[in-house]
């Protein structure tokens, strides 16, 4: 690889419980994020979206698998060692009420994560957390509110400007805007644009709306029931998916257009529980395409153009089939 | 599921572990030899190291434990220092007044707590809750035995209504006995009733905001049936896990009231112990006591597991 | 041209919640209209009040706190009738619910009752309200199961709720709403908590209960792409106020009031291509709660045509060509 | 402490009238035992025989006892001996209770260990094990301060643990984390901060419970030495004459329940404008 990566993980697995209530949350996950690159990862629930950026972050452990960070692997380092790593990393959540610890007032939360690194003392404290609340659209004399004197929106950007103060490489957003209103939702959006643009850190952003990866991301990985399924680069997957996974995933988001209503191929049944995903692929239980062999081994990924990949092996229009990197 | 009930007895055996050890350890502490406790002021100190040899009481602490822990496994609680017996036929004996007082009280705090409870999760904020509400605080703020001396004044000296202490003659006929209990249970009653109406309140309150409560209103039930099928089915449990292990505590923690109405049961039992330090006496108690306890919460936890569908599977 | 009287008829309804110290009212000048056959999307974001519109037709509003306080709900029985649910006597009201008008909720997780059978829980309402006896319920129970494609609805009847995933149990809340007839279905965000692909079948399922029982159906959801799927017809909702309603075509091609506009446009499938190639959403700026206390039009503080007439004046509600209706003072302008 | 965020609580609390007056009858009874010197009319040790049992009077309010000393001023001093222990055996358990709750909820191998003690702990009847502790340690005041103590430490801890189980799974507590915040700041920030409130309901109710476990110690003759007037000794002497001259332990009795009802009152008040999502973990 020429470019060197940010972020590279390869067959990330994480196993939550004990026989015989063993989840398997994430399972031989593999992808790269580059400098500055968005990657969106998109999946229903029990896709392994959101444990998959926890275990980037170090916020829990790995099963098995590595991470490298900065081309170190940070995968096995403990709770001391990592701690420098993250300031280079952070983290943006869902819940903009829960995110906030409501007895602080918005200095200190955004301030402890200057204090956590030592990153400024005093006068410089005061104007480095005045300059955050700006950046993310805020007030500087916010900062002595306490959170539930803001709305939703407002308290994503406190939390976005935590993330920011210690000036991370990468952010990962786990499903940042759908708790919020569809009006507020835009400006977030946009806001995450704006900074990223400004500050070049690269994002993984996390999400089951397809609509919102398509337009922050470059890149898209699909995931199902902790597996990979496709990954490629954003307009190329949703305008040309090739698993079955991904185009039913298309097919059954609702559109915002009366007249693109049709009659779709819904999938039948439930998302199996991954306390028990089925063996070889693990789609094909709502696969139209599944057969016998769906049933025998783990698809590998198939070459699908230009850093595109797919797990299926019935899908048409194949170039030869190859590992992923 | 056996899993689950073996994981239970493995942390009954746990609590009981470590009941024992607390007893042991802390009747160590306290001041005085039991061996001189036990032969009286007179004694020779050639006396005293004679019994202490054969209580064991010159083997290091840890050996004393360790064979008076094997003792009590094997069921044996020692001998009282002061009733020349075993410990477990000294409260065998006073287990009857304490075991029906117990019974008649919770069986009132009940029969008071649960409907007061539902009564005012049900008209929350109104006037029933507030009486309900605030006699059940008034209750929780009496101490009993100022309750018991109070009622004792009017119903037994004053009025004649009941006996004013004791538990009848001996020889006094099972009626005879249980008519020493009105006064006593139902102070007892009285007073935990207020426990039992304040967790009704809660848990009630608890299901009647949740989500289903609401689907059954859009089902068009009867409110009646609302809140005696979907919300009290769903409290009952709870309810009776309270009312269960109030009970047990009550085996131990009807001291004062037997105290004041002169009941021979066990807490008197426990407090003539203590006032005259006959340590084997309180140690038995107190594990006999904790037994209770550990084994009813046991109970109610294998009914709850073979009574709610989440938990069967 | 003569409409058919329509099933669900609401007109400026008004709900006033008061507790010890002062009263809000989270829904004014509310009116909407459902016919049978066919789907009302009510759309609003979070605050708007189409939550509590839907508990008020239903008569479920929390009492004694909340209450009607103006307008008529009226509604079209099965005998043919017309009657004003915001004036029936209370036990009338409840002998509608589940037999007349049916809910399902956001939650399917938490919407049944953990410790009865899914097929208890049909029975029961379907006994209280046609007095069939146990065993004829519990058939009627199994009977329903099937109409929501359950598989193997006879042994699934004897399931509890913990037993089934969350499409599963919307679909038993579904069999229960259907299992009396209902002439018409209220869906709260039936479809919020589930996943997209999960969705699309609850979604479909719906569509196909409403056309083979000529079910008239109020969906309320903030979700626009849901909007698009289901709705024949749609009221948007602002703060406690219908702003706009039209036939989902002429909504969505020709929105007329600013907010309905912007609220299309902020969706991240319409994002404008911005400069260097990326696409950037329009967003409207503030939040809700800037409505709170305005005396003119509500949606003045946030929106981009504001004349200053709009700050003093509070809007009616008007009908225009189509029977497409709006709220907002320069409709004709825009 | 800023005071527009105190005068909201206060206003909160008292938004219930009958809070506000339970409040005022605790700072009342409060007051009276700190300034007992100075309002009592008599002294509480002042013995007049020829004055004994008499019923209460315009000179001796609440009447005299056996020595003919005045009840009322006995209640008085009584309440700095109750109302004192109490406070300290809330002081103690909170501290205890709080620092072992959240050791137990933030630490799983720590999680077992002090749970089972507890559990073992609340198999005992409360009045019981204060009794058996009593009667290890001694009688005096220090020791039914210790035994009352290590009586309701196990409740405190029990209920800090609960709310800490949920607030530790909060996102802002895996934000501090994954900011690289120290433990002992997310314990002692974010999570106490967060835990406080049922801390503080908690501590209205065990001030009211070790009230009255003291007086029931005291009557049993198993607490606080009976030369020391408190409400409970004062009981447990006065009831000898119960028949002739109820006034002995009626007025000492209902000097208990004002101030455990008005405790209770306090916390229940405290309770329900607490943060609902805790309210839950209480």
């Amino acid at each position: 690889m020429s470019d060197p990566k940010l972020v590279q993980i390869r067959g990330l697995t994480k196993h939550f419980g004990k026989a015989p209530a063993l989840v398997h949350a994430v399972d031989d996950v593999s992808f790269d994020i580059a400098r500055g690159e968005v990657v969106g990862l998109v999946g229903e629930s029990g896709s392994g979206k959101s444990t998959i950026g926890r275990l980037i972050l170090r916020a829990l452990d790995l099963t098995a698998g590595t991470v490298e960070f900065h081309g170190r692997e940070i995968g096995k380092l403990s709770q001391r060692e990592i701690r420098p790593f993250r300031r280079r990393m952070q983290m943006v959540f869902q819940d903009p009420f829960a995110s906030l610890n409501p007895r602080l007032r918005i200095k200190d939360i955004i301030g402890e994560a200057l204090d956590a690194h030592g990153l400024a003392q005093g006068a410089a404290r005061e104007r480095r957390i005045g300059e955050l609340l700006e950046i993310v659209g805020l007030q500087a004399d916010h900062a002595a509110r306490f959170p539930h004197e803001f709305s939703g929106g407002q308290r994503q950007r406190v939390g976005i400007a935590r993330a920011l103060a210690v000036e991370p490489d990468l952010i990962v957003a786990d499903e940042p805007v759908s708790a919020l209103d569809v009006s507020v939702q835009a400006q977030v959006l946009n806001l995450l644009q704006d900074l990223r643009q400004r500050f070049g850190m690269a994002m993984l952003f996390i999400s089951h709306d397809l609509d919102v990866i398509e337009l922050m991301c470059d890149r898209i990985v699909v995931l199902y029931l902790g597996r990979v399924m496709e990954a490629g680069p954003a307009d190329v997957v949703s305008r040309h998916p090739r698993h079955p996974y991904t185009k039913a995933l298309l097919a059954a988001s609702p559109r915002p257009d009366p007249d693109a209503r049709h009659t779709r191929d819904l999938l039948k049944g439930d998302i199996p529980s991954p306390l028990s995903p089925p063996s070889g692929c693990v789609f094909r239980t709502r696969c139209p395409l599944a057969d016998a062999a769906c049933a025998k081994a783990v698809p590998m990924m198939r070459n699908a153009g230009p850093d595109h990949y797919f797990a299926c092996i019935h899908a048409t229009e194949t170039t030869s089939p190859e590992h992923v990197r | 599921m056996l899993v689950n009930i073996a994981r239970r007895l493995a942390a009954m055996l746990a609590v009981m572990f470590i009941v024992a050890t607390m007893v042991f350890f802390l009747t160590r502490l306290a001041p005085g030899d039991p061996a001189s406790l036990m032969l009286g002021d007179q004694a020779t100190a050639a006396d005293v190291a004679q019994l202490r040899k054969t209580f064991g009481l010159d083997q290091p602490l840890i050996v004393q434990y360790v064979l008076w822990l094997k003792e009590v496994a094997s069921g044996n609680l020692g001998q009282s220092i002061f009733l020349q017996r075993p410990v477990l036929q000294a409260i065998g004996e006073r287990a009857e007044p304490t075991f029906f007082l117990a019974l008649f009280s919770i069986l009132i705090a009940a029969v008071i707590g649960i409907p007061a409870g539902i009564a005012s999760a049900v008209w929350r904020g109104r006037h029933a809750d507030q009486v309900a509400s605030g006699l059940a605080m008034l209750a929780a703020s009496i101490p009993s035995f100022w309750l018991g001396l109070l009622f004792m004044q009017f119903f037994a000296v004053r009025l004649g209504w009941f006996p004013v202490a004791g538990y009848g003659d001996p020889g006094a006929g099972l009626v005879q006995r249980l008519y020493h209990l009105v006064l006593p249970a139902t102070v007892l009653g009285i007073v935990n009733s207020a426990l039992i109406t304040r967790f009704t309140r809660a848990s009630m309150l608890d299901v009647l905001s949740e989500d289903y409560v609401r689907t059954a209103r859009a089902k068009g039930l009867p409110e009646h049936r609302i809140i005696l099928r979907h919300a009290l089915g769903n409290t009952l449990v709870p309810i009776i896990t309270v009312v269960g292990l109030t009970a047990a505590l009550l085996i131990g923690g009807a001291i004062i009231t037997e105290t004041v109405f002169g009941l021979p049961g066990i807490g008197n039992l426990v407090v003539s112990a203590v006032l005259r330090r006959d340590y084997p006496v309180i140690q038995g108690a107190l594990i006999v006591i904790a037994g209770i306890y550990v084994i009813i919460n046991f109970a109610i936890d294998v009914i709850y597991t073979l009574v709610d569908p989440r938990v069967k599977t | 041209m003569t409409l058919p009287a329509p099933l669900l008829d609401i007109e400026n309804l008004e709900v006033t919640f008061r507790t010890e110290e002062n009263s809000v009212t989270p829904v004014r000048g509310v009116s909407l209209r459902v016919d049978a056959g066919r789907t009302t999307a009510l759309v609003g974001e979070s605050g708007s009040g189409k939550s509590v519109t839907s508990l008020a037709v239903m008569g479920l509003l929390p009492r004694p706190a909340g209450s009607i306080s103006a307008g008529a709900i009226r509604f079209r029985m099965k005998s043919g009738e017309t009657s004003n649910l915001a004036s029936l006597a209370p036990d009338v009201m409840q002998r509608l619910r589940g037999s007349e008008i049916a809910m399902i909720f956001q939650e399917p997780m938490t919407s049944l009752n953990p410790v009865l059978t899914v097929g208890e829980q049909i029975a029961e309402q379907v006994r209280y309200h046609t007095g069939m006896n146990a065993s004829a319920a519990m058939r009627r129970a199994e009977e329903m199961l099937g109409l929501v494609e359950i598989p193997d609805a006879v042994r699934r009847a004897t399931e509890y709720p913990h037993q089934m995933s969350g499409g599963m149990r919307q679909r038993v809340m579904i069999a229960l709403a259907m299992s009396c007839n209902p002439r018409l279905l209220i869906a709260d965000e039936p479809t919020t908590a589930l996943d997209v692909t999960i969705q699309a079948q609850i979604l479909a399922l719906i569509d196909r209960l409403r056309k083979e029982h000529e079910m008239g159906v109020l969906f309320i959801t903030h979700n626009l792409g849901v909007v698009a799927e289901v709705a024949d017809d749609v009221t948007v909702m602002y703060a406690g106020e219908v702003v706009e309603s039209a036939d989902v075509r002429t909504l969505f091609r020709n929105p007329r009031h600013p907010y309905t506009q912007a609220l299309i446009n902020c969706l991240p499938a319409r994002a404008l291509p911005g400069a260097d190639g990326r696409r950037v959403v329009r967003s409207i700026p503030g939040a809700v709660a800037s409505a709170a206390g305005v005396s003119g039009c509500k949606f003045a503080p946030r929106c981009a045509h504001t004349l200053a007439a709009c700050h003093v004046s509070h809007p009616a509600l008007e009908t225009i060509d189509g029977g497409q209706t709006i709220r907002c003072c320069r409709w004709r302008d825009l | 402490m800023d005071f527009t965020a105190l005068r909201l609580f206060l206003k909160r609390l008292f938004k219930r009238k009958l809070v506000l007056f339970a409040a005022i009858v605790l700072a009342l009874v409060v007051i009276l035992a700190i300034a007992a010197p100075w309002v009592a009319p008599f002294s509480p040790t002042g013995m007049k025989v020829s004055q004994r049992l008499r019923p209460p009077s315009m000179v001796n309010w609440f009447g005299t006892d056996e020595f003919g000393r005045d009840i009322l001023s006995r209640v008085i001093y009584g309440g700095r001996a109750s109302l004192g222990i109490g406070m300290a055996v809330v002081l103690a358990s909170m501290i205890a209770g709080t620092t072992l709750g959240l050791l137990a909820g933030y630490f799983r191998a720590l999680d077992n260990i002090i749970m089972r003690i507890v559990d073992a702990m609340m198999s005992l009847p409360d009045i019981l094990l204060a009794i058996f502790l009593v009667a290890v340690l001694g009688a005096s005041a220090g020791n039914v301060v210790l035994a009352l103590t290590i009586v309701y430490t196990p409740r405190v801890t029990r209920v800090v643990r609960g709310s800490t189980l949920v607030v530790r799974e909060l996102p802002f507590v895996e934000a501090a984390h994954v900011l690289g915040v120290s433990t002992w700041r997310i314990l002692s920030v974010h999570i106490l901060l967060n835990v406080a409130s049922p801390i503080l309901v908690q501590a209205t109710f065990i001030f009211a419970y070790a009230v009255l476990a003291e007086a029931g110690l005291s009557f049993l003759g198993t607490g606080v030495p009976p030369e020391i007037p408190t409400w409970g000794t004062m009981i447990a002497t006065g009831q000898q004459y119960a028949d002739q001259a109820v006034w002995l332990v009626l007025f000492p009795g209902l000097a208990i329940v004002f101030s455990a009802l008005s405790l209770q009152l306090v916390g229940d008040g405290l309770r329900d404008m607490l943060d609902p999502k805790l309210r839950k973990a209480l």
